[in-house]
Parts: structure tokens; C-alpha cells; sequence
């Protein structure tokens, strides 16, 4: 037996969200308990408190998001947990958050739906809601991890990406990775990169809090520095206040949108496996991508040359990286734990000029490496 | 008119909270290996009590008519 | 009485914890049902969600189990479109003082004529033992690992605060008075409240050390103590106890006496 | 090419099967410097009702994290037997209690059939270590984690206080596993 | 001048709204107060109780949309109106609807997203969110008004396969049309069809209130009516009780899906304009539909054979409709106010193979006709 | 006192209708702010949406105009994360009782140092007259044309009931009520409440024939009471009068104070 | 050939502007069995700054219902006329209260300043009434809609008890377009 | 003392609710045509309500330095 590596540990992919949240600076939580998520939940309430942060438990989730971007005004990393119904309540503080600008993370760990559908069972419905939910032309972050590490480093991303773009970014994960207990080495504190918001370095009287310029991508200032600028849902101009001016209004909203599209190959992450002479394209994410892999393997034994794009970002959608790959094969597989979400946006990206097949499962059952086989190495 | 209870116990539904045993004012009750026992059946006064805090649906105190009746 | 004719039985065991208060509370809504002779079709019971909120599937009513929080509103747009129905809400402390306390306060504001029985166990029950509105200052929860912090709310007063024509508490144990509060409350027209304390073993009792469901029953029968004699006492001495009995009974109209008003008059007025 | 061996736990709920399973997947992965997973399914409530929890052992990736052919399936109660049994390889493993689990399902795999229960009230005193029992047995019928790590992972998660109770409970799973593999021979 | 007709009126959108719903035999509003819907419920509030109906206004969005459910259930037609920001909170308990297959209609008139944006200018941001708007899978009708007769009519309609499909219904209007004020001449209420939901000739012993049969569409009971059954927003099965059984689930999520996949046709309704011998495809919807069609006439004067497609149904998405017309147009022209969802959806029926201009605008104000004709006439 | 060192100029003037209350209630904000001497930089003023929670751009603090009746929750967190602020909520009745109802009454349990200024004018102002979870029965509002059949929400007693450690209601018109209020709810620790009744001729009065502003302030001054005078006299005696006064003025840890004995204890058991 | 044209009411918010649009469709609409629209642009509170309301008057279809080619554009002040001109045609007619609108911008159109205010409060004592004058002035220049259509619309809009002084304000406009017709020319 | 405040109207702020000339309670406001006209400074007692009651910031009541102190 070895001595034991204290940087090993045996955790559940929400401890490690908690984990990584805690090793990127959030030194705020505020939720609402839900299954499958509320173990970030509680692990934060034990260990925010201390390292001298705040766990709060607000009285619903939509109080949660917005105690996440009142903290996060106040220039303290904040994240918010919760699964299905409560990320449908926060869907109007969320759009408030990208309109403001204002960094913060939200993981919604996916079950089955709609509604109360499947509380501990898994699924992967979530992803249109997460890019469409709030209403409103928006841009968006989601990332979607695949194992107990991956969470703990794109909870980590996360905040990364939320701060650098300001943004609330979603860690899109689900009941099977979130509840899956596995072995994690954890990276040493000083290897990992943290990102912090860009302050102002105008004084006050200059500074515009919606300032469009060559990055698109405004200072942030928190209350109490001495800026004094106004936040608000409204449309509003580069000085922050309501405007109705339609070139100001299309100025601050294009803006708010390019920030993200101009910056979509920082931001949009995708790991291949055999891909270089694959006949067989299979594109997964999050839980599934682990069936993925093993299908792709068996399949190769089969001698079938089967290959896997894993999306690591969900949105912006990794059509480009789709795009470099997939003219060669002669079938494109996608599973997911849902009716075919991603698919559709495969077929967008690929042009429906390759069969698109989709490996479905919303009964709250992970899907099988032999389901994804199966259709891998099917004829047609 | 003790004597005349009938108390059943639906072992199918009963959790052994123990309850029951806890709280007859009689000690009806005593707990068994999984589920109490109708110990003494005799000292039953049709209380009721058992029946109301049984959370389980469990126990069901009959009480012959005229008795109830005469309640 | 028989509490099988109540019962979906093909559900039943129900999922409730050995030593759930739970149960005792609808066993004390289906007596009061029995004895106030209403027709099983003319009810309906609705819910949101929670341990508590799973009531509605084991009896057999007209029975909707909602979103978390959101029963009341449920049964407030079924009340109106159906006053002939009685519309009787169950809910947890969570249920209706966290995610549905705006719902709760509303309902009583309007006085619409509903009861509600809270199960209030001081905890989030379903989801494994979090802090509730409810969770006395202290106590352990799964989220408060360092003992609650805050101050819990008093569901009666509120209710009172908020306008309610009906509100009291009453203990799991104490069944008769339970069940004298739950028949006062379906009888009453306006909107009515009956706060039921119950032990919830499993994620509350265990976490902080008051032991089984049977303990803490019996704690409820050693440490309760009705209004009017905790009236003459000092906070010192009502610490840790239970205060139970009716806070409020009053009448005045309800939503669909004063609304019928207003189709009155709209009537008169468009014709 | 790596291995990669598959445990399955079943019972009721309450019974710390899932404790088991972390147990098992801990000395493998943290003293046993192997690759482990650990995952569950939970009823609708987190309670009640059978439970179920895996773990899988490998010495390489484990991607897929779920049991789809077990090297050994433990069954504490008949409802959990029946429910869970898919998936148990030919050549696998069948433990189970032996008076709470009368009807075993017909197939291919070796049936271990001892008194998990029993032992634990009996010679422990406490029904509660009948999990750590059963840990004791498959620990030392798979072979594929070392006594000395789970004696480790069992110290390090169990409550203060009872770590003597649960090693106690763990030997008396060693020691019932090896008089049944001295009687009906290895594996 | 003619003695005027008592069936016709000069109508703001929204009270064609309020009126189509009583004409559609809506009896019971709930709402809360958001511009531009808020007409509605005004117009409610005094006709409803009139007519023995019930007009309530709620605490919140979440509360009406609860009550509508709770009417509805109790029979009585129930409708809420809202917009952006209302839609949002109400996404939790849309989905509730959908999962119970309780019909309804819910009225959406759009204003400039995302958060606050707009309050008083229109747009069309949230087609995508009506689609995806709640968590997990979940079937959806959208329909569109693009005047203020239709807002009428399609009211009814809302009504009508939100009753027969067991399913809420989005009625999407945006604040251009819904403030506009139009002369409308009511239909005969004898020739307006009205349907009502079907139900059950079983005894209740015998009644399924999910039932899987040849139609995919279960009878429906109202409350208090001796059925005494289950609603639940979890899994369930043919009871309506919650199941965990995988197999059940799978059957009931899919006929869920399937009922309204099976029916599109009765559903979708589009309707073409000059598209015999277009060369360019104009595809609107909404307010922007009008402009289109003014656009078309004016390619044509100026010799650009144009065409139009107007969607009156969203969702499920014309693909079909399209897909029959596009093949010999040298490119499409999507004009929306927002930024391309329609146009996205309007590339994966079209394979892509043709250009897809977006016309897009999201400052508040609305696309002019010759914003569109520039892109038709444009090469390229 | 010189209000334009705290104003926005170049936002002025306000969007406030002629006579609307709203004006005069900021103004006290701004001479208590001006008399506490506090630093500009160190203001956090927060609201949800209506004509009352467009004060904050008007303001030349930290201001946050956020989503319809969500202001507190993003209070609470920039007050967590930011204990060294003052954190001020405006809000109006829609705002704060209606769709924010919950967020309310929590804040005041939680007994959180913020202090929330209600402009209470019976009425959704900015959405042009919709009834409020305060319109007096038997108004009129747009939503409610044959007189409103609910009874309002009294908010300080419910404050009360949910927890807040100082309540106090005053008219706009009581400039000098509304001045000792505000400072005194500012200096509080803990949730703090001050009521103010304030006329929306606009969306109100007009529709009420309560006339203009300045009409609707002339009833104030005349039909105002305090709650002293107020304790012997009769419901018929208090009809149509405004209640004014302290109503709850208590001492009690705030919840920083108290979450900052759990970072004592994690901290100590985490060592 | 169906013809179309255009109105567009501009002033300050609670001038009274919406109204003249709704009664001059209704009057189009409904009493003179034309097609009409009308449509107003709110203000971030739909109360105060400028205001504008447009109707589209035609016997055919009316597809786009915003004003782009205006044949008569109101303005009673300043603000909204600087505002609200964009649109007017070449040959459209500006209509501008005297004292309000005193800095005329340039263009094509014909410019008819009148009195409108002024007339209400001298003439009829009532300030609210200066949109009715202006609504009988437009009735007059445009030629688009029957006087009595008008007529008949404004009594059936506004409030009981107003019928009277709203006639009257609606021929003093009528009447300050006849002279300023007899004294400029037809348009 | 009356005589030395001095009282201004911002024109452009003040939207004539007529709030100042109702309750000053010195009578030194009249409306006139758009605003309101001081008409009677000389009976200014400073008392500050005219300003305090504005709700549109348009009025500026100034006392002169010894007089505020002696307040
Ligand atoms: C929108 C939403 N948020 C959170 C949950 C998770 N949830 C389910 S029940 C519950 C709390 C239940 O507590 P309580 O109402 O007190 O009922 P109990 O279980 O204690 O009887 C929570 C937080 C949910 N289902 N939906
Ligand atoms: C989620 C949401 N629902 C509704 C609205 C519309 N809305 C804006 S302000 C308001 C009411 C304002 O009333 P109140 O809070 O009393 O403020 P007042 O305008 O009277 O000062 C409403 C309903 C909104 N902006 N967001
Ligand atoms: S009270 Fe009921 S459930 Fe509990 S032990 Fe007795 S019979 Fe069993
Ligand atoms: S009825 Fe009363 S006396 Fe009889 S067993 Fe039950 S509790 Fe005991
Ligand atoms: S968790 Fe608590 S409330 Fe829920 S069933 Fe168990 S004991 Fe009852
Ligand atoms: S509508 Fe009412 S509350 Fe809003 S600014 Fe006008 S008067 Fe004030
Ligand atoms: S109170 Fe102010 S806004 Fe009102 S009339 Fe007087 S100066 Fe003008
Ligand atoms: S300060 Fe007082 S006395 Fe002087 S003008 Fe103002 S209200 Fe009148
Ligand atoms: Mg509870
Ligand atoms: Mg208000």
C-alpha cells in the first residue's frame, strides 16, 4: 500500500464543483437546495464560511441568482447551484446578468424532465434551455464536464471565462457526473490559472461601464471603489443609464454579443479522439461522452474506424470544429440524454449532408456504451 | 367493555416506529423483532390512541357497535 | 372509522420515514373528513413539493401534486373556476414559507377559501435535511453544519399579519387537538391555516441528536403548552416549548363573496 | 490492457451499502493506487425502497462508470436480489444473505450464500455492520483490493469512535469468506 | 357615410386578444401587469366578471400561470397574458403544463430583450425561448398574429388545439401588433369553431387519465367531475401516478412528444404569397410580416420575382412547408426583429443550401419594408 | 441643504409625473444621507422596477435598478459581500408586497442591515394603474374597474411579523416624520422599514377623483394620525385615516453579526 | 390602385394626441368604410417627452402600419416637431401650432401654422381641447375622411358630458382651416 | 429674518403640480401662467417646506449663513 497522495481524493462531481469553485476565488453561494445539485451546496456551507467567504440559502432560486449578482457587483466571485426548475426561475435574473454584465457562475445539474419529471435520475434536456431560456437575443457560456476532475477544472474555466468576458457562464453538468464519485488528483494551487475581472484605470468621471472599444469587452468596476456608476436591465448606453435611442441601443447590443462570438475559439473547448481516419463521427458531451469513448473503442475493435468529438463548450456551439472534421466521414452519431437537442445543431453545422444519428434515452438511464455501438456499426 | 377491542397490526405496512408501543396508555404494546406485539389485548380501553398517531395506517382498533355507541 | 376508504391502497406503504409525523397529520384530515361527510368527489387536494407534499397521491380526491411552492396559486384559479369544490391544500414549512411564502401571505390577503395544513417539520425533509424558514436558531441542517443562524419565522403570525380568517398550531401528538383545529379550518369560509408540528426522524431528528420519531414525539407531549397559559410566561420559560391553540378566528368575506359583488355589478352595469 | 472489475451492492436503503461502496472504491483508488468510481441510484426520495450502489475498479480510464458486467453482485434482501441481478457476468459472483435472500435467481454465476445479518447482530451486536461484513467477504473473494487498504479507507470514513466495532466487522467478513472458500474452494 | 356595422370595430391587438379569448369561451384570466400586455388583462378584468367569468390578478407571473392551471383543470378555459421578462418566470410552471397536459393559453407580447430591455418597443427576441424556454424535452405550440383580426382569430384558435392536444399554447405577439390599432369586422360567433377538450366515456374505475392509445391524446376529466385521479409534474405513468420505471417513462415521454409531432399538419399553418415563380424566398412572421409582404409587392414592381412565406405557426417549426418551396429560389430572406433565430431554423430546413439573408433589428423599432426589399433586390 | 451634490444632473429632470410623492420622498433620503454625513462612495442604492424604483438613477451613489421586485435579493448579496456599504432598498408596493412579497418578508427575517424605503401609493404607477397589493377596497384601478374587492396588505404589520427590527410608516407629506424615520431606520442595525404614503395623481388619483398631487398631499395633512392617537379610537373612528408612527423599534443581532460567529466556529474547526 | 396616406400626431405626452389618432381612424374605419391603423410610440414610461401617434388611412389593405411617406405630419411643440419630421413627404403639409413651433424646419413641405392652443383656450376656454381643434383642422386640409364620419367618431369616443364643447372645438378647426385655405390657397 | 431667504425656481425642473403655492404656509407662492411666481418673499419665514415638499427639485430656499446657524 502507498502512502497516500493528499492531493488524491475520492469525490463526487459536485464536491468537486465545489472544490473548484472554492480554488477560483467564489467566496459567495447563495442557493436553493434541489436534487441532483445539493451536495454543492452543502459542501460550500461547511467550507465557505471557513475561509472567511458566505454560504447563504436563500428563500427560492430566483432570490439566489440575484443575491449572486448583488455579490458579484460587490466584486466577490459568487456561484449559484441548482437543476431543471430552478434554473427555469432564474431564467429572468440570468438575462439580467448578461445584460448587465456582471460575471457569476451557475451550474445546473441536469435530471430528468420536463417539470419535477426525474429528481434523481439523470438527463441531458437542459442544453436549448441554457442557450434560449431567458428571453431575448443573448449570448451565453456553457460548459459541460465529463468527469469528477473535468468538473473541478471547469468550475475553475468557469468563473475564468464569466470574468474575462463578464458574463454568467453555466457549468451545464448532469445527475450521473454531478453523483459519480471518482478519483481526482488535484492540481497544485499555484498551476492553476485564475482570472480576474479588468478594472478601470480612468478615474470615476471617465469611466463608462458599457464602454465600447476595440476588445468589446468593458472594465468592471465594484461598488464601492469610488465609481458610482448605475446598473440596469434597461437598454442602456456606454454610461450605463436608460436610453431609447435605437443607434445606442444596437451599439450595446451588438456589443454584447460580439464580445462573445469574436472571442468563440478562447472560449469554445473540444477534445477529438481517433478522429484522423474515422468513417464514424460520434459527437457527445458530458456523461455520455464516457459511453462515447468506450463505443468508439469497441467499435475499433470491430474494426470499424469510429471516432469521438467531445464538446467541452456547449455554447457558443463548436460548429467550426465540427466543420474541420466531419467531410469525411459516412455517418455522423450523436447520443444524448434527450430527444435530440445537439443533433439538430449537428445537422446545422454539418449541412444534413451526412446522416445524423441520433441515440436518444429520456428515461432517466444513462445511455450505454453498447446503445452508441450499436449504432455505430449499424449499416444505414 | 376492554376486552372487546380488536386490534389489528398490517405488518405489510407497518414500519416499526414504535409509536405504538411508546404511547398505548394501557402498554398494549411491546416491540417485537420487527413489528409490535399485541401484548396485552385485555387492558385495551379503545382509546384510540394508537390508531390516530400510528403514521403508517397500520394498526386498525375495532370496536364491537354498541360500545362505540355507547362512547 | 375507516381510513381505507380514503386510501389509494395499491400506493400505500407510503414513502414516508418510519416515525414520519407525516402520517399522523392525514390521518387527522381524513377523520375530520369522515366526520364532516364530504362527498370524496367534491375535494380536491393539492400540493407542491416535498415529503409533506406527496399527501395528495395516497388519497382518493381529485389530488394535484405542483411545482415546488406553488400549490396555493393552483388552488386558488381552482377555487375560483370551481367554488363548489373544497379545495384543501397540504404543504410543507419549506414548501410554504420558503419558495411559496409569497403565495402563502397572497392567499391569505385575499381570504379565498382554502385551508391549508402546513406540516411543518422544520426542515427540508425531501431533499435530505436542509435549513428551513422554520429550523429554530442553532440547529443543525445540512446547510447550516455550524448551527442555523437565523431566526425562524412564526408561520401563525404571519398568516395573522397577512390577513388569514383562520390560524392555528397544533403539535402531531396532541390528535384531538389537531383534529378539533383541521375540522375548525374545513369548516371555516375565508382562507384557513393549521400549522402542524411534526417530527421528521430522518432529517432533522437524527442530525440533531432528538432521536427517533417516537422521541420526539414524546418530546411534543412533554413541551407543549396552549396559548392562554403561555400568555402569563416569560420567554425564558416558553423556550423550547411548543406554543399551540387558535390564533385567529374571524369573520369576514371571502374572495368569492366580494367577487360575486363585482360580477354583480358588472352585470348590471354591461347589460 | 488494463482490467476492470465490477461491484455491485444492493439492499434496502438505509442498510450502507453506499458507504460500502465508497469504502471499497477509497482503498482502490487512494491506498491501492488503482483507478476506482463509485455511483448510485437512488429511489424517488433518496430513501427507502431497494438501493443500489457500484463501484468499478480498474487499473486504467474507467469511462463508462456503471456496472454492465459484474464480477460480483452483493444482495442483501430478496426485493434487491431480484431487481438487481442484470447484468451479473456468467462467471460472477452471487453474495448473498443467507436467511434474508431465499430464492436465488437461476444463471451461470457461483452463488455465496452466508449469514451477513445474522453474524453482525450475533457475534457484533449490532445490525448495523452488517455492511462492513459483507466489505470483509467481497474484499477477500474479488482479491482485487488489498485487506490492508480497506482496513485504511474503512478507519478513515467511518464515524469516530467506531472504527474498532467496523474493523472487527470487517474481519468477521474476512473470516466468513475464508471458511467458505475452504469449504467449496477457490473461485 | 354608411350606418356603421356593430361587427366592426377599430381594435388595439390586445383587446382582439381579450375578445378572441371570450369568444373562445375563456372564462377565467389570471395575470399580473407587463407592458406591452397589459391591455389585456384591462379588458378582462371588466368583460370577464360581466359575463359570469373570473378575472384575478395574481402576485406574480408564477401565480397566474399556476392559476390558469388550476382553472383550467377545474374546467374553465384559462388564459394569461405577459411579456418578456413575465415569460421568463413563467417557464417552471409552463412546463408543469406541458408534463400534466393541462391546456392553456399563455399570451406573449413581446418587447426588446434581453433583462428589462424595452418595455415599450417591440420586438421578436423570444422565439426561441417559447421553444426552450422550460427545462428538459418538451413538445410546444407557438403560433404568431401578425394583425389584429388574426390576433383574434388565432386566440381562438390557441384555444382550440391547446383543448384538443392536451397542451399549453403560446400565443407570440409582439408589441407592434399588439398595440396597434386596426379595424377589425367580427366573425358571426356562430361560424367560429370551438373545441373542447375530449372526454372520458370510461367509468372511472376504467379512466387512464395518460392513456397510450391510437390517438396519443388521453381523455380529459375536469376536477370534481367523479374521476378522482393523479396530476403530477413527475415521471409517471397511464394512472398519472409517478413511476421510476424506465420503460413507462420512456412510453409516456414519447407519446408526450409524439402527439404533437404526428399532428404538425393540423397544427402548422403558413401562408405563401406570390411564391409560384419567386426567384427570392421571404420567410416572416409577426409584425415583420407585414413589411415583408409590402417588400415582395415592391420587388415585383421593380421586376425581382419575390415571394413570402408567412409563418402563422412557430412551433412546431414549418419545416415541411418550406422545404416544398425553396428548392428553386436563388436565396432566402429571413427579416425578424431579433438576431436570426428564425433564420437559424430557416438554414437547417434548407440544408443550407441557400443563402439565408438575415434582416435583423433589435433596437426597439421595427424593420420597415424597405429594409427588407434592399436585401430581395441585393446581389449577393 | 444642497441636494444637487447627490443628484445626477444631467438626468434631471426626473420622469416623475406633475405632483407625483415620489420626488418628495427621495429628497428626505437624500437630507438624512446629507445629515449622517455619509460618504457617496460607501451608498448602495438598490431597487426592483416602477416609477419608485427609477430613484436610483437619479442618485450619484452605487445604484442598481434590477428586475420587478428582486432589488432585496441582490441587496443581500452585495450586503453580504459587502458589509461596508450602505445598502438601501427603494421599492414601491408592487414592487416590494406583490411580485417581491417573499423576497420582503425573508430579508426581514434574516434581519439583514438594509433598509428599505417603501413608496407606497396604492397602485402600480409605472404600468399605468393596475391594482396593488395595498389599493384601500373598493377603489379603482385599471385592472379593477368596479372598485377593488380585496383588502390591501397592511406592509408594516407584516414587516412586523416577518422580523424587521424597525418599522415606521409616515406620509410624504410629513416631511418632518418621514426625516426622523429614515435617519432612524439608516442608524439601525438590522432590517430596517420605513412606509412612506405617497400620492400617484397619475395613475391613482385621478382615476379615483382624489385629484392632483397636491390634492392627495392636502388629504394627507388632513387625515393623517399617529399611532398613539390612533390606539383608543374605533375602526368607523379610523376610516379613511393614514396610521403614522414607529411600530417596531427593537435591538437584536443582525444577520452579520451572526453569520459571523459561524466564520468563527468554521474557522476554529477547520484549523 | 389603392391609396394610402399618412398622419402622424406628434406633442407632448397628455396632449390628447392618441385620441385624435383613434378617432380619426375610427372615423375612417368606421363611418366612412375605409381601412385604417393607428399605432403610438411610447415614451420608456408611456408617460411624458414627446409623444406620437400615426394613422394610415386607405381603401385597400394597409400591410406596413407605420407612417414612412407622411402626408400630413401635427406638431404642437417644438421638441416633437425637431423629433417627429423625418418622414414628412416633399409635398406633405406641416402642421404646426404658432406658438409652440416657432423654429419651422426647412424642406419641401407646406408649412400651415395656426393657433391651435391659443384657439382653445380663447375660443373655447379649455386647453384640453386644442387636439379636437387640431383634429378638425385635419380633417379639413387632408380631405381624407367626411366631416360628419368625424363628427360621429368624436361622439362616440369621448368622455359623456364633452360631446358638446368637443364639437365646438372640432369645427373651430374646421373653421381656422377654411380661413387659412380662403386666405393661403388650396393645398 | 423673514426678509433674508431667498427662494429660486428652477424652470426648467419644475413641472407646476402647484405643491409649493398650496402649502407654503406664508402664502409667497401664486400660480402664474406656467410656474409658479413668488409673489410675497418678504413673508418668508425659511421654514423650508416649500423646499423640502417639491418633489421635482426646482426650489432653493437659501438662508443666509447666521440665520441657518441660529435655526
Ligand atoms: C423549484 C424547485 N426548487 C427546489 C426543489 C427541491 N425541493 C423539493 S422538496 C424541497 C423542500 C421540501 O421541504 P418541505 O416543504 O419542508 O417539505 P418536507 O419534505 O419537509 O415535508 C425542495 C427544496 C424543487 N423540487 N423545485
Ligand atoms: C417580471 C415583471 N413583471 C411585471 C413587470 C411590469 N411592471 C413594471 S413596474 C410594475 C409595478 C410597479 O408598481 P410599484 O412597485 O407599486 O411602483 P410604482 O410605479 O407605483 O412606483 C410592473 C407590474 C416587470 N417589469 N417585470
Ligand atoms: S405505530 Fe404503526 S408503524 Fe409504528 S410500530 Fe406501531 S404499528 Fe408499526
Ligand atoms: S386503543 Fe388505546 S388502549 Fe387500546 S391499544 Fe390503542 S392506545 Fe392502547
Ligand atoms: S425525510 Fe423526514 S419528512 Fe421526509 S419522510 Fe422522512 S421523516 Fe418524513
Ligand atoms: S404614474 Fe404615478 S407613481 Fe408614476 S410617476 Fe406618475 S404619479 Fe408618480
Ligand atoms: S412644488 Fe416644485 S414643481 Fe411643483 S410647482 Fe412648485 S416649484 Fe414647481
Ligand atoms: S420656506 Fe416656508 S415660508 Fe418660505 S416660501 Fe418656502 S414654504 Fe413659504
Ligand atoms: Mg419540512
Ligand atoms: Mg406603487
Amino acid at each position: 500500500m502507498e502512502i497516500p497522495n493528499p492531493n488524491i481524493h475520492m469525490w463526487q462531481g459536485n464536491v468537486a464543483c465545489a472544490e473548484g469553485a472554492i480554488a477560483a476565488g467564489c467566496r459567495f453561494f447563495a442557493g436553493y437546495p434541489i436534487t441532483p445539485s445539493t451536495e454543492i451546496a452543502e459542501v460550500l456551507s461547511q467550507k465557505l464560511p471557513a475561509i472567511g467567504g458566505n454560504f447563504i440559502q436563500m428563500e427560492d432560486e430566483i432570490a439566489a441568482i440575484g443575491a449572486v449578482i448583488g455579490a458579484s457587483l460587490g466584486g466577490v466571485k459568487a456561484l449559484t447551484a441548482t437543476s431543471g426548475p430552478g434554473f427555469s426561475l432564474k431564467q429572468e435574473n440570468i438575462g439580467f446578468a448578461v445584460m448587465a454584465e456582471v460575471p457569476c457562475v451557475i451550474v445546473n445539474v441536469q435530471r430528468g424532465g420536463p417539470s419535477t419529471g426525474l429528481p434523481t435520475h439523470s438527463a441531458q434536456g437542459d442544453v436549448m434551455q441554457a442557450r434560449w431560456g431567458t428571453h431575448g437575443d443573448h449570448p451565453i457560456i456553457v460548459l459541460s464536464p465529463s468527469s469528477v476532475r473535468e468538473t473541478y477544472d471547469m468550475t475553475i474555466r468557469a468563473f475564468n471565462l464569466a470574468e474575462k468576458y463578464r458574463i454568467p457562464v453555466v457549468l451545464l453538468s448532469d445527475e450521473t457526473v454531478a453523483h459519480l464519485t471518482e478519483k481526482i488528483t488535484i492540481p497544485d494551487p499555484a498551476s492553476i490559472e485564475i482570472i480576474d475581472r479588468k478594472k478601470p484605470y480612468v478615474s470615476p468621471e471617465k469611466y463608462l461601464p458599457y464602454q465600447i472599444d476595440e476588445t468589446d469587452i468593458p472594465a468592471m468596476a465594484n461598488f464601492g471603489e469610488g465609481f458610482r456608476y448605475h446598473v440596469t436591465g434597461l437598454a442602456h448606453d456606454e454610461t450605463g443609464f436608460p436610453t431609447n435611442n435605437p443607434e445606442k441601443i444596437k451599439a450595446q447590443l451588438e456589443r454584447l454579443n460580439r464580445k462573445i462570438q469574436r472571442n468563440r475559439n478562447d472560449i469554445v473547448e473540444v477534445e477529438t479522439f481517433e478522429t484522423e481516419d474515422m468513417e464514424v463521427l460520434v459527437i457527445a458531451f458530458g456523461a455520455t461522452a464516457r459511453s462515447a469513448r468506450r463505443a468508439v473503442i469497441n467499435a475499433r475493435e470491430s474494426g470499424v474506424k469510429a471516432g469521438l468529438l467531445r464538446m467541452k463548450t456547449i455554447w457558443p456551439f463548436p460548429d467550426e470544429e465540427i466543420e474541420k472534421i466531419y467531410k469525411s466521414v459516412k455517418k455522423i452519431v450523436v447520443p444524448e440524454m434527450n430527444l435530440g437537442q445537439i443533433a439538430h445543431e449537428v445537422e446545422w453545422a454539418t449541412r444534413r449532408e451526412k446522416p445524423v444519428v441520433r441515440v436518444n434515452k429520456i428515461n432517466g438511464e444513462p445511455i450505454t456504451p453498447n446503445e452508441i455501438y450499436e449504432s455505430i456499426i449499424s449499416q444505414g | 367493555m376492554k376486552k372487546n377491542a380488536e386490534i389489528t397490526i398490517n405488518e405489510q405496512w407497518c414500519k416499526s416506529c414504535e409509536i405504538c408501543v411508546a404511547f398505548c396508555p394501557q402498554k398494549v404494546y411491546e416491540m417485537g423483532r420487527f413489528y409490535p406485539k399485541i401484548v396485552r389485548p385485555e387492558d385495551c380501553t379503545a382509546c384510540m390512541l394508537c390508531e390516530k398517531l400510528c403514521p403508517d395506517f397500520a394498526i386498525t382498533v375495532t370496536v364491537p357497535d354498541k360500545i362505540e355507541k355507547s362512547q | 372509522m375507516d381510513y381505507l376508504q380514503y386510501l389509494r391502497k395499491d400506493k400505500m406503504p407510503h414513502i414516508w420515514c418510519d416515525g414520519c409525523g407525516h402520517g399522523i397529520v392525514l390521518k387527522s384530515i381524513l377523520r375530520v373528513i369522515d366526520k364532516l361527510g364530504w362527498d370524496k368527489n367534491n375535494i380536491a387536494m393539492i400540493s407542491g413539493i416535498g415529503c409533506s407534499s406527496r399527501t395528495p397521491g395516497y388519497v382518493d380526491f381529485n389530488t394535484l401534486h405542483t411545482t415546488h411552492g406553488r400549490g396555493l396559486t393552483f388552488a386558488t384559479g381552482l377555487k375560483i373556476a370551481r367554488p363548489d369544490l373544497h379545495v384543501i391544500v397540504v404543504s410543507g414549512d419549506g414548501d410554504a414559507t420558503a419558495i411559496g411564502g409569497n403565495h402563502f401571505i397572497h392567499a391569505a390577503r385575499r381570504n379565498i377559501d382554502i385551508s391549508v395544513i402546513i406540516y411543518n417539520n422544520y426542515i427540508y425533509g425531501m431533499t435530505g435535511g436542509q435549513v428551513s424558514p422554520t429550523t429554530p436558531g442553532g440547529k443543525k441542517a445540512s446547510t447550516t453544519p455550524y448551527g442555523n443562524p437565523d431566526t425562524p419565522f412564526d408561520i401563525s403570525r404571519l398568516a395573522q399579519a397577512a390577513g388569514a380568517a383562520y390560524v392555528a398550531r397544533s403539535t402531531a401528538f396532541h390528535v384531538g387537538k389537531m383534529d378539533r383545529y383541521i375540522e375548525q379550518a374545513f369548516t371555516k369560509t375565508g382562507f384557513s391555516v393549521v400549522e402542524v408540528l411534526t417530527p421528521c426522524p430522518t432529517s432533522y431528528g437524527r442530525r440533531n441528536k432528538e432521536g427517533r420519531g417516537v422521541d420526539m414525539l414524546m418530546y411534543q407531549k412533554q413541551n407543549s403548552i396552549g396559548i392562554e397559559q403561555a400568555k402569563g410566561k416569560t420567554a425564558e420559560e416558553l423556550k423550547g416549548k411548543y406554543i399551540t391553540g387558535v390564533f385567529v378566528d374571524k369573520e369576514q368575506a371571502d374572495y368569492r363573496q366580494r367577487y360575486d359583488e363585482v360580477i354583480k355589478k358588472a352585470s348590471k352595469l354591461n347589460k | 490492457m488494463s482490467f476492470r472489475y465490477e461491484v455491485r451492492l444492493s439492499g434496502a436503503g438505509g442498510q450502507g451499502l453506499i458507504l460500502v461502496g465508497k469504502v471499497l472504491a477509497e482503498a482502490a483508488a487512494i491506498y491501492d493506487g488503482l483507478n476506482a468510481t463509485q455511483s448510485q441510484s437512488y429511489g424517488p426520495e433518496a430513501r427507502g425502497g431497494a438501493s443500489r450502489s457500484e463501484v468499478i475498479i480498474s487499473d486504467g480510464d474507467i469511462d463508462y462508470p456503471k456496472a454492465e458486467n459484474i464480477d460480483i453482485l452483493l444482495a442483501l434482501t430478496q426485493e434487491a436480489c431480484d431487481k438487481y441481478i442484470d447484468g451479473l457476468k456468467d462467471d460472477g459472483i452471487l453474495l448473498v444473505d443467507s436467511q434474508m435472500v431465499t430464492n436465488i435467481p437461476k444463471g451461470q454465476y457461483k452463488v455465496v450464500a452466508l449469514p451477513i445479518i445474522q453474524s453482525a447482530v450475533e457475534r457484533l451486536g449490532k445490525f448495523l455492520v452488517s455492511n462492513i461484513i459483507a466489505l470483509g467477504i467481497i474484499t477477500k473473494l474479488s482479491g482485487v483490493v488489498s485487506e490492508s487498504a480497506v482496513k485504511h479507507a474503512i478507519r478513515a470514513r467511518v464515524p469516530k469512535g467506531t472504527e474498532e466495532i467496523n474493523i472487527n466487522a470487517f474481519y468477521t467478513g474476512i473470516d466468513l469468506a475464508t471458511h467458505w472458500l475452504d469449504e467449496h474452494g477457490p473461485l
